[in-house]
């Protein structure tokens, strides 16, 4: 028996679990040559806004112990170029496309989100709600409760598409950000981004970014992002997609038994471009192996044991 | 369309205590290269660290009997973690190894080509310099480094039929001092057309462009940014180039790593 | 010449800025006969209630890509038989004892700090300000700025030892925390302690840990500790110990100039119990190199690149 | 004083598909070495993941013709990521290893020395055998396994002086089932003082120790935690052991890995 694999994100079902992280994937288009993007659950795009941006000045990556900082700035070719040029690529590529997008305003959000709207082939929208130059003196939305409401129902009220926040880890509390997405419309949230980091040469005492900081991904992120969606998963009924470190199917599984519905890819698609059918047919063999019907009957399904401390107190007691 | 390979090690040539040619099996990447392209390896072998792959011109393609591409080398330089886990690589063990990756360099529709490497920067020209050779085209290599042990494997030129210019700083082979002497004197003797492609050193590079602007020819540089993915999907190897209406960042990986030098705003690059 | 390596906090003049971290280094006495104590700036020992505590049932420790996860759950001998057992022993060996001291109450650390003031022998107090079961309806005193604030000033009131409130991670904004301990009258502080995170087994889908998550050390969590301390160095004026992941010379140099005056070493020493001296020579060839006549003298000097952007925006943005 | 030895690989003995003895040089470790003691070996090298070093029982000591110490040997079963580097650890490869570490085993005061070891648990019953046979104690070692071919270096005993019992699970070699068998059947007909050492899978010891009480003889435990240091720093590898006030949990690192048997709340180990 082959286990079921979609995934039901709002009015979205998706075919596997499985979606190539923003930023970690280009428009999609570039990996058409390796990879077949309908066999994919889903195929995040780099962060657009309405316009035009130029991005950081590099060096933009530096690798760190298990793990990478970017600081790329948001490069992107801003949305209409997008639907022009992209768009009708990667829809007659089959892929189900998830728009990542970005405003530094709340007006500029809602205008983004409209524009893909009223475009052809787009599954569903993801609110980068960790964006640089934001209005609001400069606090992100997505570090605040109250600009994380304001901007899911702005571009909620703007769109049908199914809306997905990704939420930011260098809060203390993500689940109560999951929960002030959910209150306000949300479709489903994503997390984690990256973890704001930094690395210095010693030698010439600058940062290895130009950007001074850069956003911490891979492996070494990965326990920290199991326990926020594990943390969410306690507070939200919508579905949430899981992502930090993943690369291989283990990884996935675990994410998904800790409370993921689906997961994506990042940084691990640099290292293994061709990763896509080992994750997703490994999946499948996990469910199999377990009689698992469906991979929705995985989640949030960890087992307790006795927590006899409240765990956030302990664990960081040493 | 570029393949990933779990590459067995075939042979490892110290050349130096920095510089080895690294062999490795790799047919379907063989088969698909094209000259300057190049492949992203790992280096550590897969699920080791570094997690990152690096990037390495593909050096040679090598052929069985019957000329079939089996495999390829790079030239390596050992220079922080990745490049000396390629020094230290054992014949046999298994590297992940993807491509054919990039713009490869295109022969020049008229007149003559100079390869102009430094140092490391040789990795592309030997692939260049045979589809010159198929092509007739006639080439010269200006090839400099620090010292005469330094310039490895310009042998390879002469059977490619590339006429060789050599320089070192020490003088202890060719000219004394950098490649661009005896480059600005051949292009001060050139008459028919030049194309100069260049490779090395990013000062170097950009010597060689501003000779090639100020002598009025073509030049095609092969950058070496620092590269996330090779594919064009993390943003991370951004050149800024001339764009009809204004410079823009692009991706040296799939829009490069060879370039047009005029187009390149050389101040902005990282490396 | 030689270098001067000597550290203030407070009243407290340390002899080099390489201290052994708290939980990572038992009741330092463990490690005495591997490595002369007295040769240490300090030696931070595992935190201590006013009773003695059994911690955790085990496994309390798993491995995760360049790091590791613990939940020890603060087993310690309480603080009166370690003044009695373990104070006498550690003042022989010539070590400079900070001691880590933790409460289920703002009384109990106030008690806790009281004993330690009047015994022979202690040179700083660590306060642990992330510990489990505290009074305050299960919010941790390290977790809001008001508990953090009390807890600070109270044990203020109780003792004239230098004071250094340790730091978790698990919040939005270090700096902010930090300057809150400074107002309330710390001497210095230390950051960071340990990242909440969880892992999976996915065949039996229990957590890894008997305690259900864990806290991360180790090398994975440094880019995000360097990236806190630098946030904390331009808010407060007092001395920071910075750790998380430092592994080398050249990691304990990079956080003493993103801002550190000294440093703690906490899991690369059960890696590796004898880094200490290579620590230390370390630092001090670096600062012959570079001419730098004291550590002071390194703290706090990362150059700046034109930082065009908001660093916390922009670094998650991607 | 334990002591941190970039141990070079002298030889690596492939018993199995899973079972290997690994003999590195170290000798101020295996000068300073008492029986029962382990190691913990950073299997990757250093800097390599995964990043905590492994405990190791130290199996033998190597000397030099003089008989002055110069190694030591640990046998090793894979079964995940750090014992398969130690499977797969080439022979001049340097390893950092420290030690020696934990509590030895004591010698009987008086009577014989019986040891019961388990697949790999065999680990720390070379060292205590010689020691056995130097104090002239008389001493029988129990070792069972699943089949014939798992029971590895069981020759090195007899020249130790120690009786040899084996069992296999399909009865390949000796008994027919599990160890406890040959070992119920001769503290039966024990008449003197016997103390039991055991190591081996955890259901094995503790029906060992059940055996013991029963037939009211001393037994020691050699119990196998996940340790993160090894030296009493992390409190990780604590073993709950019952105490005059009452059971705690005390690190088996630096209190163990020997413990009196009836001492172990066995229901509270982690493995
Ligand atoms: C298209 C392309 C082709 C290349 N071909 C070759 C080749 O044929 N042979 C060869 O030896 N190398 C080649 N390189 C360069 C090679 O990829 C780098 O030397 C390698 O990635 C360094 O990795 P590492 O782990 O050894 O160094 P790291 O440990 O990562 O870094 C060591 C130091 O070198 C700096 N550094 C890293 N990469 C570069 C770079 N590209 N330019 C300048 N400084 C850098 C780092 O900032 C750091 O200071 C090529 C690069 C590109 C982009
Ligand atoms: C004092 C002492 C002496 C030892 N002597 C020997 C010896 O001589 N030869 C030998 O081969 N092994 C010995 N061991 C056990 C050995 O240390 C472990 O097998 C090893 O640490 C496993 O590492 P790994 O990276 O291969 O497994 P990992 O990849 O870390 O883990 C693989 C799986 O094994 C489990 N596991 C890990 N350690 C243990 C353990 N100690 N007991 C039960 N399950 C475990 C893990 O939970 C995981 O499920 C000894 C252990 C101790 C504490
Ligand atoms: C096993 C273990 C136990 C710890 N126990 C304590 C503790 O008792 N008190 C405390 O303040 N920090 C404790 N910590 C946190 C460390 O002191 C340190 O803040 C953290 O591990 C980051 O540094 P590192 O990456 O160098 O280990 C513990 C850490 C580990 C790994
Ligand atoms: C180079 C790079 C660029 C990224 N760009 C974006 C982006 O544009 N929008 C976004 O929401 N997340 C972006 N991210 C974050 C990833 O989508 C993902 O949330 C994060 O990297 C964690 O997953 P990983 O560990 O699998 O990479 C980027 C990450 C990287 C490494
Ligand atoms: S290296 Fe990733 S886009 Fe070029
Ligand atoms: S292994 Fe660290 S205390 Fe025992």
């Amino acid at each position: 028996m082959t286990p079921d694999l979609t995934v039901r994100i709002g009015a979205l079902t998706i075919a596997n679990p499985v979606i190539a992280a923003s930023g970690c994937f280009g428009y999609g288009v570039e990996y058409a040559s390796a990879i077949d993007l309908s066999t994919l659950g889903g195929v995040a795009v780099k962060g657009l806004f309405l316009q035009e941006r130029d991005g950081h000045a590099p060096p933009r990556i530096v690798e760190t112990p298990a793990g990478m900082l970017n600081a790329i700035g948001l490069q992107g070719i801003g949305v209409h170029r997008f639907v022009g040029e992209k768009l009708p690529e990667l829809r007659a590529l089959g892929a189900t496309v998830i728009v990542n997008i970005c405003g530094s305003t709340l007006d500029e959000y809602v205008e983004v989100a409209r524009v893909l709207s009223d475009a052809e082939g787009v599954a569903a929208l993801e609110l980068n709600i960790s964006c640089p130059n934001i209005k609001e003196g400069g606090i992100q939305f997505g570090c605040s409760l109250g600009g994380t409401h304001d901007v899911v129902s702005a571009v909620r009220k703007a769109t049908t598409l199914p809306l997905i926040p990704k939420l930011t880890p260098n809060v203390t509390d993500p689940s109560s950000f999951a929960r002030a997405a959910e209150e306000a419309g949300a479709d489903a949230i994503s997390l984690v981004n990256t973890f704001l980091a930094m690395a210095i040469d010693i030698e010439t005492r600058l940062p290895k970014l130009t950007n001074g900081m850069g956003g911490l991904s891979g492996p070494a992120i990965r326990p920290i992002a199991v326990r926020m969606v594990y943390e969410c998963r306690q507070v939200v009924k919508i579905p949430i997609i899981g992502m930090g470190g993943i690369a291989s199917a283990e990884d996935a599984i675990e994410f998904m038994i800790a409370g993921a519905n689906a997961v994506q890819v990042g940084t691990a698609n640099f290292t293994d471009p061709f990763i896509w059918p080992r994750v997703i047919d490994g999946i499948t063999s996990y469910l199999q192996r377990h009689n698992i019907a469906s991979a929705a009957d995985l989640v949030g399904t960890v087992a307790s044991r006795k927590p006899s401390v409240p765990a956030k107190a302990a664990a960081t007691s040493g | 369309m570029p393949a990933d390979v779990d590459a067995r090690v075939v042979e490892n040539r110290r050349l130096s205590s920095d510089y080895n040619v690294l062999v490795v099996h790799a047919p379907a990447i063989a088969a698909a290269a094209a000259p300057g392209q190049f492949v992203m390896i790992r280096t550590a072998g897969a699920g080791g660290a570094p997690l990152l792959r690096r990037p390495f011109s593909i050096f040679q393609i090598v052929r069985d009997a019957g000329g079939t591409p089996t495999g390829l080398s790079i030239i390596n330089k050992k220079i922080g973690t990745g490049t000396s886990q390629i020094y230290d690589a054992r014949v046999d063990a298994t590297l992940p190894v993807l491509g054919p990756l990039g713009r490869p360099f295109v022969p020049p529709a008229s007149g003559d080509a100079w390869m102009v490497a430094g140092g490391v920067g040789l990795g592309p020209f030997v692939t260049l310099a045979e589809t010159l050779q198929r092509a007739a085209v006639p080439s010269k290599l200006f090839y400099g480094a620090r010292t005469a042990a330094d310039l490895h494997c310009a042998d390879l030129f002469a059977p490619l039929g590339a006429e060789l210019h050599l320089a070192t700083e020490d003088g202890s082979t060719g000219d004394r001092g950098f490649i661009t002497g005896p480059l600005e004197r051949a292009l001060g003797q050139a008459r028919g057309d030049v194309t100069i492609y260049t490779c090395g050193p990013t000062p170097m590079m950009r010597a060689v462009a501003a000779l090639a602007a100020r002598f009025n020819r073509a030049c095609v540089v092969s950058l070496e940014q620092v590269m996330g993915c090779g594919m064009g999907g993390c943003y991370s190897c951004v050149v800024k180039v001339r764009q009809p209406d204004r410079p823009r960042f692009v991706r040296s990986c799939i829009d490069g790593p060879v370039f047009d030098a005029a187009s390149v705003v050389w101040e902005e690059l990282a490396h």
